[in-house]
């Protein structure tokens, strides 16, 4: 029998997978687009997961709107990803450190 | 869906109509109706102010099966973001004219984001907040990558992109975990339900990740990373907006999130917002002194007062609700005035934006430099200017909620801010331009005089606060 | 009855004057610019005169009125109104009529100053904000007269602002004041919550109420109300008033131009504390333990403070530091609950500390802008005006009979003696050393200045003039182009005119003010405290007072003073470089102002900036990369990385932050037990 | 154990899998390539949850179209595989230690306990209609402002990916027929009378 638990926990492990994936990737923006990615998943799994189990559309269609949304940011993130390339030669994460203090 | 759904959010409605339109004019009017674009946006933001105002109502209306929800708060965060974002497009009209950026999308993009903006302050529900919401962000992360050849704007966009993903997938995690624990999305479902859930400690744990989200909204340490290299890094146009309107969807979105929906856990966010608002004090006002940046110290020293906009949060009463959203609104209106003299001295290749640009703009032009230092004493806290009276009531509000020794951080707080808000001051007038100093203020004339009331309305305010807030506390049934 | 157009025409007339001498200073030029602000400051004097005289003597009731409502929020009403009651119009005339003869001595001081109309403009605008501060009957018109002055004597500190050092000590002044603001806006917050209202009436009636409330600042250590709120008032006073430890900006703000020294450092502003806290009466009574630290801190800066007085050269210097102690007398009678006695200084010394500022300001117009006693001495012969009247203003200071400093000096040491609240017997031995110290600067200072061999010498070609208004292109020091002269009629009638009070008020208001219940009910003492009670059934009259004095310890220790000054000065001047070797520590210690600048310095300046840098660059790459991250590399790697890369800016880092924000605020779930 | 119970431990441990390779793996388009295999196996436990509309969703418009875009950016950009690799190896010990803590906290918090229940029948199926019509009627009449909001969105996606990106080079000549075709005689030649030169005796050399 698959359970409530079983999916939420999915939902968790996914979802520290992808904030690790933001702070451990020292090279490469678009891994981090990508576990930007895997992060709304795991969000995605536990909507769909309490809607089947209420019973209740509304976890859904969340879902519906969530991917809508995901699929536009990840169009200006790669938007400015390709600027970056094209001011820096480079996307790696380490060498965007102009801004700080 | 009836008439009467339409009706209540037309200035929604017509603003989307009118950004439409901006954008086909855009396409195919080409660069030469530059000044065009301008005034069509302004006429647009214009007719949007005065249906919200025409919209005034005594009971709060709901549309479209409550998504939507219109009431004092709505309109009083409305037609100031309105206002804030008229100033932005009248401050950085010259601006974008001499730097030779995308004018049209420049305004086009600003408008979804105050249409995100007002959808936000208006949401009765956690999907219409994630809209809202990510229509704004999505708008300001194109917004600071606008000047495509910086590699600064770029790089700052990139973080903000980064970050703010980050954040509104912690937002979204929260509200899969409300939405387990009430099965409910609708703001008042969620407080309907929370009392009587058998899951709350579900429900406190998705507050924590809703906090964090809300938090990096505002950029309350520890989640304040991105702002200040979004602030340095972004064209000085921008900056402006990025650091105006969106605080007050901040205060919109909290206030809608925790107090309407979340107002049943109070005991377990206040504890939280306390604590983010102590580290946001902390950080925004020792770390503003060591800088040297003008906009990036203004950066630290927006999270210092988000720190104080969280003090009148957390109290989580009516009135430190309305003393928060009368901060935010002297915060913005404090921000605009300080951006805009960076603006009104910027010239092609000359940003203005680090402190010793200042030097000696008493002797260049002793009225911005008055303007100025009206906008640095306001920021600090001195009597009886704007933001003197926003700090009062934060700190007043959070002595009412018992929390005394927050409004003691406060207060020691405010005094170190006054530090670095009187570096500024003492740059202007006491210190001798330099021999090739470039510093010229604009001769746009709308520029001038917009700017000049602006920062003279921090006074007024101050002096007449009364009314102000008074709707503000209205707001919040008082 | 008083009737409101009168109030307002107090109030307004300076006003008016300073805008006018603000705004069309060019246009109306030097003579219009102080002709209106004298006769606006002028009208108020009058006024203020007939007002005192229609309370006092016309039989007019009290005046307690609110005028317009600026707003009304939440139960919570902002009004501008007037209290008028012995109390405060005793303050009008003392500051209407200081005001006014230092508009006039500053026709002659600031004759050759380029920022003539401005500075009267300022003046005008300060008596404006010091008259709404103390006809108040609220607690925010109160602040904002409060805020008024204090923002008036910032600009004025740094009038001279191509002065490097006036500038800083502008914002010296600026900031020090801010901490006592903090505490002050704290205690108004914490009244208004306690007391319901701002209005005075309504809250001091409220104030019973307090007894028993307690407010927890850190939580389970509950504290009385009342304590609370009054020492948080009197932070606001001691920063206003100068009290010890706010006290170090008051010398520095003598960076400014004398008559601002005389009308806001020493008369009227740096006393708007001692007024605050005799206005709250109703409240301070409450609490014992608040008007301890009142005492205390007053009687300390008394006696600690008049110390440093007699360690200094420049003459303005030493007057200054004579202010602080004198503010710490008024202070520490308030701490007796001798407000009369604390009130009755504060107007004696509005008189002949102004008389010393100017005769001082005086002294350093003849001496071209030099301030340092050392190259002073002999100046009897050259200004024998300003020489008899700061010898009144002396003898005044020093608390000999019949002089008016005697009658309130030596009721506060009586009333402190009769004290019976904790740290009574520290504060009496303060208060009655404090004289010694009194008399032995002040004796210092005349003998100094006027007497003795002349430390200068006149040379016709040394080549500059009177036009050298800013002390900054001193040729060689003690050098003068010309011999000194006694100063224009401007600057000596009033020197006259106030010499007058300074020796003659004492004698005729001792009686009713101290004893004769002047203030009636604008000022509450609890039977319990009630020290000039007790001490009016020993006064039998102005007569035996004075007579008396010849047999208490205060008097002779003046005396002591004075004689084993002028000994040192007069007879054998070895003495003092004697006296100073051997006390060698001690005296660098009260030269060095027992360092509280150095403190404050290294405490707060530097240390805010410390910790800001230790956030900046500890935050982002100490603790993220150094300490977590790093943490299992070996250490030599470690510093080298931290050499590398100094300052973060890395995105990982910053989302790691926040991750690790997530992490605690969860954690704080998990450990932390909730409702 | 069921055969769903089975599906699901086969999905989620490729859905873990794929999830761990993406944020590991040095080549962006292995990397890329591991994520659409995440989103396949999510799909699949989707399925396995009767969101039979969502689950054809992602694999159309996520693995179709989303994916597809950050390989044609991770291709174009021509990214160097950069050999050093030390930075990720030193930071993983404190990276996973980080993100194990926040998953205890997570599953501690969550309260796995009262979350032991078996799934109730398919809600649509209750209704009598299909998954699709069930989310379609909600997102046509409840949810339509979202709708329409989530339209503004996209919209601002296209602006903002167009402003942010579409370059007219300086230097390249396009053709533009309409104009060439528009051409008269009178654009091509201008005429211009001017005054003929002549020294002037009184200026300065």
């Amino acid at each position: 029998m698959i359970t409530l638990a079983h999916y939420i926990v999915l939902g968790a492990v996914l979802f520290c997978i992808a904030v690790a994936g933001i702070f451990i990737n020292r090279k490469n923006v678009i891994v981090l687009l990508m576990a930007i990615e895997l992060m709304l998943l795991a969000v995605n799994i536990n909507f769909i997961a309490f809607s089947r189990f209420f019973g209740d559309v509304a976890g859904q269609v969340f879902v519906f709107f969530i991917l809508t949304v995901a699929a536009a940011e990840s169009a200006i993130g790669l938007a400015i990803l390709t600027l970056l390339f094209r001011n820096r030669r480079t996307i790696n994460v380490a060498e965007f450190d102009d801004l700080r203090g | 869906m009836s008439w009467n759904d339409v009706l209540t959010m037309l200035p929604e409605l017509y603003l989307t109509g009118a950004i439409c339109v901006l954008l086909l004019f855009d396409a195919f009017a080409g660069t030469r109706y530059r000044s065009a674009m301008h005034w069509l946006s302004m006429l647009a933001l214009l007719v949007t102010a005065l249906l919200v105002v025409s919209a005034q109502r005594a009971i709060p209306a709901t549309a479209f099966s409550g998504m939507y929800v219109d009431d004092t708060l709505a309109q009083i965060l409305k037609l100031f973001s309105i206002l804030s974002v008229a100033l932005v497009f009248v401050f950085s009209e010259p601006y974008l004219r001499m730097r030779k950026m995308a004018v049209g999308e420049f305004h086009t993009l600003t408008l979804f984001a105050l249409l995100g903006i007002m959808l936000l302050v208006s949401a009765g529900n956690l999907v219409m907040i994630y809209l809202g919401l990510e229509l704004l962000t999505l708008s300001s992360y194109a917004l600071v990558a606008l000047d495509r050849d910086s590699p600064r704007a770029t790089e700052a966009a990139m973080k903000y992109f980064v970050l703010g993903a980050l954040a509104s997938g912690l937002l979204l995690y929260g509200m899969s975990m409300l939405y387990g624990a009430t099965g409910t999305l609708s703001l008042p479902g969620i407080a309907a339900t929370l009392p009587v859930t058998p899951h709350q400690s579900l429900a406190v744990f998705g507050l924590v990740f809703v906090i964090a989200g809300i938090a990096f909204k505002f950029g309350a340490a520890p989640f304040h990373m991105w702002l200040p290299d979004v602030y340095e890094g972004s064209p000085s146009a921008v900056t402006l907006f990025v650091a105006s309107a969106p605080k007050l969807a901040a205060v919109g979105m909290a206030l809608r999130l925790l107090d309407v929906g979340l107002h049943p856990l109070l005991p377990y966010w206040q504890d939280m917002l306390a604590v983010l608002a102590v580290a946001s004090l902390v950080i925004g006002s020792l770390v503003a002194i060591v800088q040297s940046n003008l906009k990036r110290m203004l950066a630290y020293s927006t999270i210092g007062h988000m720190g104080f906009l969280f003090l009148g949060l957390s109290a989580g009463t009516s009135f430190g609700n309305a003393a928060a959203v009368f901060y935010a609104i002297a915060y913005v209106l404090m921000s605009t005035a300080a951006f805009g003299v960076i603006l009104a001295l910027a010239r092609a290749g000359f940003e203005a934006d680090r402190i010793d640009d200042l030097r000696g703009l008493n002797q260049r032009s002793p009225w911005f430099a008055g303007l100025m230092a009206l906008a640095m004493f306001s920021l600090g806290g001195v009597p009886p200017l704007f933001g003197f009276w926003a700090k009062l009531l934060v700190l007043q509000s959070a002595i009412g909620a018992h929390m005394l020794w927050l409004a003691i951080v406060g207060a020691f707080a405010a005094i170190i801010s006054l530090f670095y808000y009187l570096r500024v001051v003492k740059v202007m007038y006491f210190d001798k331009p330099a021999e090739d100093s470039a510093l010229l203020v604009s001769s746009d004339a709308s520029l001038r005089w917009v700017l000049s009331l602006n920062a003279l309305a921090l006074l007024a305010l101050g002096v007449f606060q009364g009314p102000l807030l008074d709707w503000c506390l209205r707001g919040f049934g008082g | 009855m008083l009737s409101t157009s009168l109030l307002l025409a107090i109030v307004l007339a300076p006003l008016l004057g300073a805008v006018l001498a603000g705004l069309l200073g060019r246009q109306i030029g030097r003579a219009g610019a102080h002709g209106v602000t004298i006769l606006g400051v002028g009208i108020a004097c009058v006024l203020s005169f007939y007002v005192f005289y229609q309370l006092v003597w016309g039989g007019a009731p009290d005046y307690d009125q609110n005028i317009y409502t600026w707003f009304q929020v939440a139960g919570i009403g902002a009004h501008v109104g007037f209290l008028i009651d012995r109390l405060s119009a005793m303050m009008m005339v003392v500051v209407s009529f200081v005001s006014l003869m230092v508009h006039i001595y500053t026709i002659g001081y600031m004759a050759d100053d380029d920022g003539y109309q401005r500075f009267f403009s300022y003046i005008a605008l300060f008596t404006f904000f010091m008259l709404m501060l103390v006809m108040s009957n609220n607690f925010l018109q109160l602040f904002f007269g409060w805020e008024g002055v204090g923002l008036v004597s910032y600009l004025l500190i740094g009038f001279w602002f191509k002065k490097p050092s006036a500038s800083f000590a502008g914002m010296k002044a600026f900031i020090v004041n801010r901490v006592g603001d903090l505490g002050f806006v704290l205690g108004i917050a914490a009244a208004l919550h306690f007391l319901g209202s701002l209005d005075y009436g309504t809250a001091f009636a409220h104030a019973p109420s307090l007894v028993g409330r307690s407010i927890q600042i850190i939580p389970g250590h509950p504290w009385s109300a009342a304590t609370v709120i009054c020492i948080l008032l009197f932070i606001g006073a001691m920063g206003k008033s100068a009290q010890v430890p706010l006290h170090v900006w008051l010398p520095d703000s003598m960076e400014g131009p004398t008559p601002i020294s005389a009308l806001i450092h020493a008369a009227t502003m740096v006393t708007a504390g001692v007024f605050m806290v005799a206005r709250m009466s109703p409240l301070f009574e409450l609490s014992t333990t608040a008007l301890s630290v009142v005492l205390v801190i007053g009687a300390t800066g008394a006696f600690f403070l008049g110390l440093i007085g007699i360690t200094q050269w420049d003459i303005k210097r030493v007057v200054a530091y004579s202010t602080l102690s004198q503010l710490g007398y008024m202070m520490a009678a308030l701490g007796a609950s001798a407000y009369a006695a604390g009130m009755f200084h504060l107007m004696t010394h509005a008189f002949f500390k102004a008389l010393l500022f100017l005769g001082a300001g005086s002294v350093i117009m003849a001496m071209h802008h030099e301030q340092d006693m050392r190259y002073m001495g002999g100046l009897r012969r050259y200004m024998p005006v300003t020489y008899l009247t700061m010898w009144v203003g002396s003898l005044a200071l020093c608390g000999i009979p019949p002089f008016a400093g005697f009658y309130s000096k030596d009721a506060i040491i009586e009333a402190v003696g009769a004290s019976h609240v904790w740290g009574a017997s520290y504060a009496y031995w303060c208060v009655l050393l404090g004289v010694f110290v009194t008399a032995t600067y002040t004796f210092r200072m005349m003998y100094l200045t006027f007497h003795g061999k002349e430390r200068f010498h006149v040379d016709a070609h040394a080549g500059h003039g009177h036009d050298d208004a800013h002390g900054e292109a001193h040729g060689e020091r003690g050098v003068l182009a010309h011999a000194p002269h006694e100063s224009p009629w401007v600057v000596t009638l009033p020197l006259v005119l106030l010499a007058i009070p300074s020796l003659l008020i004492g004698i005729f208001t001792v009686w009713p003010l101290l004893y004769g219940n002047f203030f009636g009910s604008a000022i509450v003492v609890a039977p319990a405290h009630d020290v000039l009670a007790e001490m009016a059934a020993h006064f039998h009259g102005v007569l035996a007072l004075t007579l008396h004095a010849v047999f208490t310890a205060p008097f002779w220790i003046a005396v002591a003073g004075i004689v084993v000054t002028s000994y040192v000065y007069l007879l054998n001047p070895a003495m003092a470089d004697a006296v100073k070797r051997v006390l060698g520590p001690v005296y660098r210690v009260v030269d060095n102002k027992f360092y509280f600048d150095e403190v404050y310095n290294a405490l707060f300046a530097r240390g805010s900036v410390a910790l800001g840098q230790a956030l900046w660059k500890g935050a982002d790459v100490g603790a993220i990369d150094g300490v977590m991250v790093n943490g299992s590399a070996s250490l030599v790697d470690r510093v080298a990385r931290r050499a590398r890369t100094l300052q973060s800016g890395f995105l990982y880092h910053y989302a790691f932050a926040m991750i690790v924000g997530l992490i605690l605020l969860l954690a704080g779930f998990l450990l932390v037990p909730h409702a | 154990m069921t055969i769903q119970l089975l599906a699901f431990y086969f999905f989620a441990f490729f859905a873990v899998l794929g999830a761990l390779l993406v944020i590991t793996l040095r080549n962006p388009v292995h990397a890329v390539l591991s994520l659409v295999l995440t989103f396949f196996s999510v799909a699949c436990i989707w399925m396995l949850m009767q969101a039979e509309f969502l689950a054809l969703v992602l694999i159309v418009v996520y693995v179709g179209a989303v994916m597809v875009l950050f390989l044609f950016v991770v291709m174009m950009l021509d990214i160097k595989v950069a050999a050093a690799r030390e930075g990720f190896i030193r930071h993983l010990p404190v990276g996973i230690g980080v993100a194990l803590i926040m998953l205890a906290e997570m599953v501690t918090l969550i309260g796995l306990r009262a979350m032991q229940v078996a799934p109730p029948p398919n809600p649509a199926a209750m209704h009598g209609e299909s998954n699709v019509a069930w989310i379609g009627t909600a997102l046509y009449t409840q949810y339509l402002l979202p709708f329409e909001v989530a339209a503004m969105i996209l919209t601002v996606g296209i602006v903002a990916a167009v402003a942010l990106t579409l370059r007219h080079r300086v230097g390249v000549r396009h053709q533009n027929a309409s104009q060439q075709v528009a051409a008269v005689a009178r654009d091509r030649v201008r005429l211009v009378s001017m005054p003929a030169e002549r020294g002037d005796p009184g200026a300065q050399p």
